[in-house]
């Protein structure tokens, strides 16, 4: 079982993007950093103790699920929409959502474009293998206008594309969008459409099959969301999970009360290590993504659901 | 006793098995049998059973249902609705597009280049010699990438023939050359014109009909017909003329700037400009090679002896020469024909629409039919090798020179 | 001798000197005349290439010699440049390690490809040129193990297993192949694997942590390195496989014949990057369940039964090269099949096919650029992936396209060149 | 010739074969043959271009399968098991009309190679065997070099010597000058006639009339497949009793 | 050797080649030649190898170029004007020593190319010129074979029909013997006997001392690119006056 393997190697092998800032992307020292990479460090924090035993495995959007079924990568944390076809005909395994999503679009600001209804004949940069791609073919031909496709394998050859001019409008999920704006000279000279024509419900995966480790997987997500919703963040863990505390349902979460970690197989303390790697969800979303970044999104609905938001965990019980 | 008699049939005895010259094949090959039967067996089981683990099975049903995205360049009506099997149909469209494209103009460029190699004009030769080795030398897919760059990074975007100053401005108001490919000028087919391009063709067969007839008179009488000037002729006079007396059906439709984009005229998409430039010239490198070692094999002494006879330095050529450096040039001209169908595969770097993207990219990446879609893959790409290996066969045994 | 008046006898009593030919005739002006303006054709050529060659010299050679070396962004050298036309080959030495190195192979670590890489010349050096001495052959056998131990490090045990066996099953084979040589074939194959298999168990586990070379994972192996690793592991790879396929096509034995045939042909003719796509997409299924072999040693299987089909071709046509008698005299003299290939036909068909083998070397080599395609980081993959992406070096295509540009050439140039130079000394062995 | 017949020929068998046929595909290339070759015996083959000579040669080492009858080589009855085959190929020597040297070893190497493998003689051994019989073909001095560097004629009597090395009890000559040239002709018949002299048994395929005379004991002259003729050279050339014996041997002698 | 003689020598000139020097590179091949042919006349050049008649021969059809001195051809002046090469060229025939036929047509076709695409003949007259000339070379037969499936005599023989298809005044042969074996070296020396007793002008570079002495009436010796001496063969072969040649002829001769 992967559980037993991860273990067993010492180092959890997560696949991640080929380069997303804010999401995943090493710094100029080579080290991961970002949101999808916090994921993924929690959970090797969970699972043996140490944020840092991840060997991040860049993929893109053509290898990601077969890597993942060939077992060359535990789990996949890398900006990866949960359909009915990959879950169900892919037979893979969605443990949670991470970041909710939609597709946008991005044309510069001198094209004079302000809604993408008005993209009739564009050329549009579009990552193949995507469920955006699929989108933006439905999308355009439901409101009747043409465009052409000129078809990407990695942001970073869209960016490269976008900015040469050789297609008028960069369509992804709209937080890469921002992502990939905010990496720009000069972010200013492009806007992003208001239009979000898809859900994309974006969130770590594993593979069918292994439900013991997909649960690892589900539930270390699900620590740091309810991490933030407690009030449990890197800075006060310490103290909390030291003393079981007036919250049951905390002392369950950091393992001072009830054995929650044995069931998982893991340590009694394994959302504390979780939840230490990187903070709680949303420090995670501030330090990374947050809209004290360049990247600047703000939570929206990633809000927690006592905020309107739609992050939602289910009780630790 | 000198009558033929047949062959006798050998005894059998089951004995020696290893030993005996005659069972001892038999015995390698059940053995060799067996081996194969095993692997086969082995591959098979864990593929079974990696695929019963994974909740997956092989089939092709995914084939009918639509595909879902978008293609920018299609030789065939395709939409989004369309299936996967029309999408891969479009792929190998455009694959043997490609490879056409691609065989045609490397064929130029190779005879041009493998020709002027062995031009006596030293910097000619040399600057040839440059050519080919750089482009033999270095991947082809390093090559694709640098032109495709160069189409998309280098050149100027369609906006940059926006506005009133434009940092772009076409050519001669019928060419465009922008990063997202080349805008040319696109014929309108009026009412007649079917009547223009009839003669267009006929005019065609009339230049054949009247090189033949040339060849026929010097055969009889020894007259020999001037033939390149009334071939150009034949190429236009007839066509232009019919195109005036019809009323000009044939105009032409000038690529314009709207929108997002030119429109009207026929684009030739970056991609394909850029694979097809690549493999050309890249091809191009090997076929010079072949032409000039074709032209080296035809010995000093066969053009020595036709200039002899009084052959004049053209005729020595197109009579002597070529004929013999033909039989040499053309088999290894046709494995690089190969050799670009199956380089053509790359496309999937610059993204144009082969028969690898579409079908062994989107369609198995959307669909996650690794297994199905890389086997019908190979499928494709093996018929085309067969079908062009089986003609070249056929050519090496029609052109063999007769021996002793 | 009716009319004989017209036959002049002539002796001449002094020879004529040699002399200088006419000043027309030599020198640069004639040699210009004859090579450049030979006729007015031929003397347009020359300058349209003359003003080619111009214009891709005025055009390179200032950005090449303008080029600024040392900044850390494209932004901060196109400061130093301040709009004059100039290279950016900054971008070279800030990702250098990169380039060569790929993005994860630990800096520290960095040395241990390099003596890799140094001892190739000495491993390659006595099968390339026969003049060395054969004593230096020994390096060549050794250097896979150690160039294993290096790359990979972790336990030195592994490569000292793996060289055990071989060492084992060599031994078996010598005592056995005087019987016969399937004795022997099939005797040092077994003892090989015994070997294998108990030695397995003598590895203690963890071994691997605390060796004296840090083990480094395959997926970790990147830039110019990993197109030097697959060239050089799948060509030394394929030439024995190459050989058995050629054999075999050459069997009487239909079956054996039609196994090789197909083998060979569908291999031939699909594009490699079908086969890497198998081998990134599809080969893991045909593994047994459970086990997980990294995507480097399943694109190392493909790339290998590609080159070696290629490489059964050549020696196939080496093996047809060679006349029928060879193969009756050395029957008449009672070798066996085995003895008569290895003794007799193999050395000379070899030697035959070794111009052949070494340009599908190259062509394998440089072909070794399509793991990009399934996103494994070689030289073009680290170009066309991180370096490229990252904000830093966005834009600078020229400098690093032209860079792995350079490095093929060079290599690949220089391989054709030894080819060609063993070409000519091939034909005039011995005679 | 009365030197010749002279020689010694035991009565032990060395050859026999027994109501042979051969057929390549339906072509029926040797018919009936029975021939009985004595220990010490020298017999030359003649007969026209393609009557078989070469092919029944050949099926006595087994280069070529018969398809029926019986070959018996010294005691070993020539039969598809490889043993037997193995067996007699390496009493029986044979020269090519095309030499065979293998041009990537030396001289000293061609002569050893199967001594060493075959017989497994200890390579020092092998070697000395070979010097002395490259001294019995007259070029000890060519050891070392390639055959590429030798005349035909050295290259032919090296192809002796290489088969003389594995001590066969018979020789088998196919054609073995007729690819030299007269002078080389005779370089290689003297190490025939000596090879003659000491008793060898041997069978020559040739057209060379005037070493038939001198050392033969026995001439067959083959048509179609089968023997037409045999007989003592004396009584061959002189008084042929076959009406073909008598019409190819007015075209060669007359040539 | 009188009947030769004999033959008629008309005095018209055939070649006339005035002060002729020529060098490849910086190296002198021919020296201030001086030679007038006359029609009919049939010359054989000889001399070492290296002495530059190749050379020579090869500067009178224009297939080399020389660099001073005048070569004039049936009156017409051989100059760089590429119509007189062509005149030159079609009046001259050529034979070289490795017959250099079109390996690709058949042996009528060889004969024909020259005549249909040179002369303009018809086709059908062209054909029936060669067949003419294949006649008379002896090998009428294999007009629809190719040059591969020839004997190199007969292959030599259709080199020389080929020539003469184009009706040349002045035949050049270049060593025409020199790759052929005996026999085959009699067919052709018998063809151009029979061509030199009808009287066309003849420029031989051969070493067949046999046909010099039977049909020409000059023999000229070369040696360093010079013409050292040039007499009848009767007084060249029996009387030579310089050294170098008597040198030349006791080598060859005694050969
Ligand atoms: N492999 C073969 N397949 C079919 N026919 C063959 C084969 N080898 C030889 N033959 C035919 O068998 C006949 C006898 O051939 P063989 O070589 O024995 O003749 P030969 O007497 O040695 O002639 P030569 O004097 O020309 O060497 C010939 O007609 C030949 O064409
Ligand atoms: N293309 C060339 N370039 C330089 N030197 C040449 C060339 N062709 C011939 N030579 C030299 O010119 C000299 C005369 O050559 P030529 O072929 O005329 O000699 P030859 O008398 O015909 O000799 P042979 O009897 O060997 O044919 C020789 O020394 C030769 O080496
Ligand atoms: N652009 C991406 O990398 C991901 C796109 C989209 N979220 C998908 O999963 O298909
Ligand atoms: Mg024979
Ligand atoms: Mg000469």
């Amino acid at each position: 079982a992967t559980l037993d393997d991860v273990k067993e190697r010492g180092v959890l092998n997560c696949g991640v993007s080929t380069g997303l800032v804010g999401f995943a992307s090493p710094n100029a020292n080579g080290v991961w950093e970002g949101f999808d990479v916090g994921v993924c460090r929690a959970v090797a924090a969970a699972v043996l103790g140490d944020a840092e035993a991840v060997e991040f495995v860049p993929l893109t959007t053509k290898t990601r699920f077969t890597a993942l079924s060939a077992g060359e990568v535990d789990m996949l944390s890398r900006n990866t929409t949960w359909t009915f076809s990959r879950d169900v005909d892919l037979k893979l395994e969605f443990t949670g959502i991470n970041y909710y999503d939609g597709q946008g679009f991005m044309v510069p600001r001198d094209l004079g474009v302000s809604s993408a209804k008005e993209l009739d004949g564009a050329t549009v940069c579009i990552q193949t293998g995507t469920t955006t791609e699929l989108n933006l073919a439905d999308y355009f031909r439901s409101n009747n206008i043409s465009y052409e496709p000129v078809p990407i394998e990695t942001n970073a050859e869209a960016q490269q594309q976008y900015l040469a001019g050789a297609c008028d409008v960069y369509t992804t999920d709209a937080s890469a969008l921002a992502a990939t704006r905010a990496s720009f000279e000069a972010p200013g000279d492009h806007i992003v459409l208001p239009e979000i024509v898809s859900k994309e419900p974006l969130g770590p995966l594993v593979r069918h099959g292994d439900s013991d480790w997909g649960d690892v997987v589900r539930w270390t997500l699900n620590a740091l969301i309810a991490a933030e919703e407690l009030g449990v963040t890197s800075a006060n863990i310490e103290e909390l999970a030291a003393a079981p505390t007036g919250n049951p349902e905390v002392n369950r979460l950091l393992g001072t009360e009830g054995e929650l970690g044995a069931m998982l197989g893991l340590d009694a303390n394994w959302a504390v290590m979780a939840i230490s790697a990187g903070g709680n969800y949303a420090e995670l979303f501030e330090k990374n993504i947050g809209e004290n970044t360049p990247i600047g999104l703000a939570r929206g609905l990633n809000a927690q659901w006592t905020d309107g938001g739609l992050l939602y965990s289910p009780p630790f019980r | 006793m000198s009558s033929i008699t047949d062959p006798p049939q050998g005894s059998f005895r089951l004995s020696m098995l290893i030993n005996d010259t005659r069972y001892r094949s038999l015995t390698f090959q059940a053995i060799a049998a067996l081996i194969l039967a095993l692997s086969i067996w082995y591959l098979g089981n864990n593929l079974i059973q990696n695929l019963r683990q994974a909740g997956l099975n092989i089939s092709y049903n995914f084939l009918g249902n639509p595909a879902g995205y978008d293609i920018n360049q299609t030789l065939v009506e395709y939409t989004s609705r369309s299936t996967h099997a029309q999408a891969a149909l479009v792929g190998i469209l455009n694959t043997l597009l490609i490879a056409f494209l691609a065989c045609v103009m490397a064929t130029i460029f190779g005879v041009a280049a493998g020709v002027l190699r062995l031009s006596n004009n030293w910097l000619v030769s040399k600057l040839m010699g440059v050519y080919v080795e750089i482009f033999r030398n270095i991947p082809v897919l390093i090559w694709i990438i640098i032109i495709f760059t160069i189409m998309t990074a280098v050149m100027p975007a369609p906006r940059a023939f926006r506005g009133d100053e434009p940092e772009a401005t076409m050519l001669l108001n019928a060419f465009a050359f922008t990063n997202r490919g080349i805008y040319v000028p696109a014929p309108i087919w009026g009412p007649g014109s079917l009547v223009v391009v009839l003669t267009f063709l006929a005019s065609i067969v009339g230049i054949f009909a009247y090189r033949r007839y040339a060849t026929k008179t010097l055969y009889a009488t020894g007259r020999l017909l001037p033939t390149f000037w009334p071939s150009i002729g034949l190429f236009f006079v007839p066509t232009i003329l019919m195109h005036f007396i019809m009323g000009q059906p044939i105009s032409l439709d000038h690529p314009v700037l709207g929108g997002f984009n030119f429109s009207g005229g026929l684009q030739l998409g970056a991609p394909l400009i850029a694979l097809w430039f690549a493999l050309s010239i890249y091809t191009g490198a090997f076929i010079a090679e072949n032409v000039r070692a074709g032209i080296q094999a035809v010995s000093k002494g066969q053009s020595e002896a036709a200039g002899a006879l009084g052959l004049r330095s053209g005729r020595i050529m197109s009579l002597v020469v070529l004929p013999q450096a033909l039989r040499v040039i053309i088999p290894p001209l046709i494995s690089q024909y190969l050799n670009i169908t199956k380089n053509s595969s790359l496309a999937i770097a610059v993204g144009y629409a082969d028969v690898t993207a579409t079908l062994g990219g989107i369609t198995l990446n959307q669909t996650g039919r690794a297994i199905e879609c890389v086997l019908l893959l190979m499928l494709f790409y093996l018929t085309i090798s067969l079908t062009i290996s089986g003609v070249m066969n056929v050519y090496n045994n029609s052109v063999k020179l007769k021996e002793r | 001798m009716s009319d004989t008046s017209n036959t002049v006898a002539f002796v001449r009593t002094e020879t004529i000197p040699q002399m200088p030919p006419p000043a027309a005739e030599t020198g640069a002006i004639k040699w210009m005349r004859e090579n450049l303006f030979a006729s007015i054709p031929n003397a347009i050529l020359t300058l349209v290439s003359a003003y080619v060659i111009y214009s891709i010299l005025a055009g390179v050679l200032p950005w090449i010699f303008n080029g600024v070396w040392n900044a850390q962004t494209l932004a901060e050298c196109r400061e130093i440049l301040d709009g004059t036309s100039g290279a950016c080959f900054a971008v070279l030495t800030e990702r250098w390690p990169q380039l060569v190195f790929g993005l994860s192979y630990p800096a520290s670590e960095y040395w241990r490809p390099s003596l890799a890489f140094v001892l190739l010349f000495f491993a390659a050096a006595p099968v390339m040129f026969f003049d060395l001495p054969r004593k230096m052959l020994i390096i060549t056998l050794f250097y896979p193990f150690i160039t294993y131990w290096l790359l990979w490090g972790g336990t030195v045990l592994i490569p000292i297993l793996a060289f055990a066996g071989f060492v084992a099953g060599y031994l078996v084979y010598q005592r056995f192949v005087a019987g016969s040589f399937a004795a022997g074939f099939f005797g040092g194959v077994i003892a090989a694997m015994i070997v294998w298999y108990i030695g397995g168990f003598l590895i203690p586990d963890g071994a691997n942590q605390n060796a004296m070379l840090r083990p480094v994972a395959s997926r970790d192996m990147g830039g110019f390195m990993l197109n030097m690793m697959l060239g050089v592991t799948c060509v030394s790879l394929s030439i024995p496989i190459g050989i058995v396929l050629a054999l075999g096509r050459q069997s009487s034995m239909p079956l054996i014949k039609w196994i090789c045939v197909v083998f060979i042909e569908f291999i031939r003719g699909v594009p490699l990057i079908t086969l890497l796509f198998v081998a990134s997409v599809m080969l893991a299924y045909f593994f047994p369940p459970e086990s997980s072999v990294d995507l480097f040693l399943r694109v190392v299987i493909m790339i290998t039964m590609f080159s070696a089909a290629y490489i059964a071709e050549v020696i196939r046509g080496g093996l047809a090269a060679l006349p029928k008698g060879q193969y009756e005299a050395a029957d008449s003299l009672g070798l066996d099949y085995a003895q008569a290939m290895r003794l007799i036909i193999l050395p000379q068909a070899l030697k035959i096919s070794i111009p052949g083998i070494v340009n599908i070397a190259v062509g394998l080599f440089k072909d070794t650029t399509l793991v990009s395609v399934i996103s494994m980081f070689d030289i073009v993959g680290m170009i066309r992936g991180p370096i490229l992406s990252s904000t830093d070096w966005n834009g600078v295509y020229w400098e690093l396209l032209g860079f792995a540009a350079l490095l093929f050439f060079v290599t690949c140039y220089g391989i054709s060149q030894y080819s060609q130079w063993l070409e000519r000394r091939l034909a005039t062995d011995h005679r | 010739m009365a030197e010749a017949t002279q020689m010694k020929v035991s009565d032990k068998v060395a050859i026999t074969i027994d109501g042979m046929n051969k057929w390549y595909g339906s072509f029926h290339v040797l018919r009936d043959i029975d021939l009985t070759v004595y220990q010490g015996e020298r017999i030359v083959i003649c007969g026209p271009s393609g009557s078989g000579k070469s092919t029944l040669i050949r099926c006595i080492n087994a280069l070529e399968e018969h398809q029926q009858g019986k070959i018996e080589v010294d005691g070993t009855v020539l039969s598809s098991d490889l043993k037997n085959i193995d067996k007699i190929r390496s009493e029986v020597g044979m020269c090519f009309q095309h030499f065979n040297l293998f041009p990537h070893l030396t001289i000293l190497e061609n002569c050893t190679l199967a001594p060493i493998w075959v017989r497994k003689t200890p390579k020092k051994e092998a070697e000395e065997t070979a010097m002395h019989f490259l001294e019995k073909v007259k070029i000890p001095e060519q050891a070392d070099k390639y055959p590429g560097q030798l005349s035909g004629g050295q290259q032919q009597r090296v192809a002796i010597a290489r088969s003389l090395c594995m001590k066969p009890r018979i020789m088998l000559f196919d054609e073995p000058t007729s690819a030299l040239d007269p002078e080389m002709i005779k370089e290689v018949l003297d190490t025939m006639i000596s090879l003659a002299e000491e008793g060898m048994t041997m069978l020559c395929v040739t057209h060379e009339m005037g070493f038939a005379r001198q050392v033969a004991n026995r001439v067959i002259f083959m048509d179609q497949g089968q023997i037409v003729e045999q007989n003592e050279p004396e009584e061959f050339f002189n008084n042929p009793k076959s009406d073909r014996t008598q019409l190819f041997l007015s075209q060669i002698l007359g040539h």
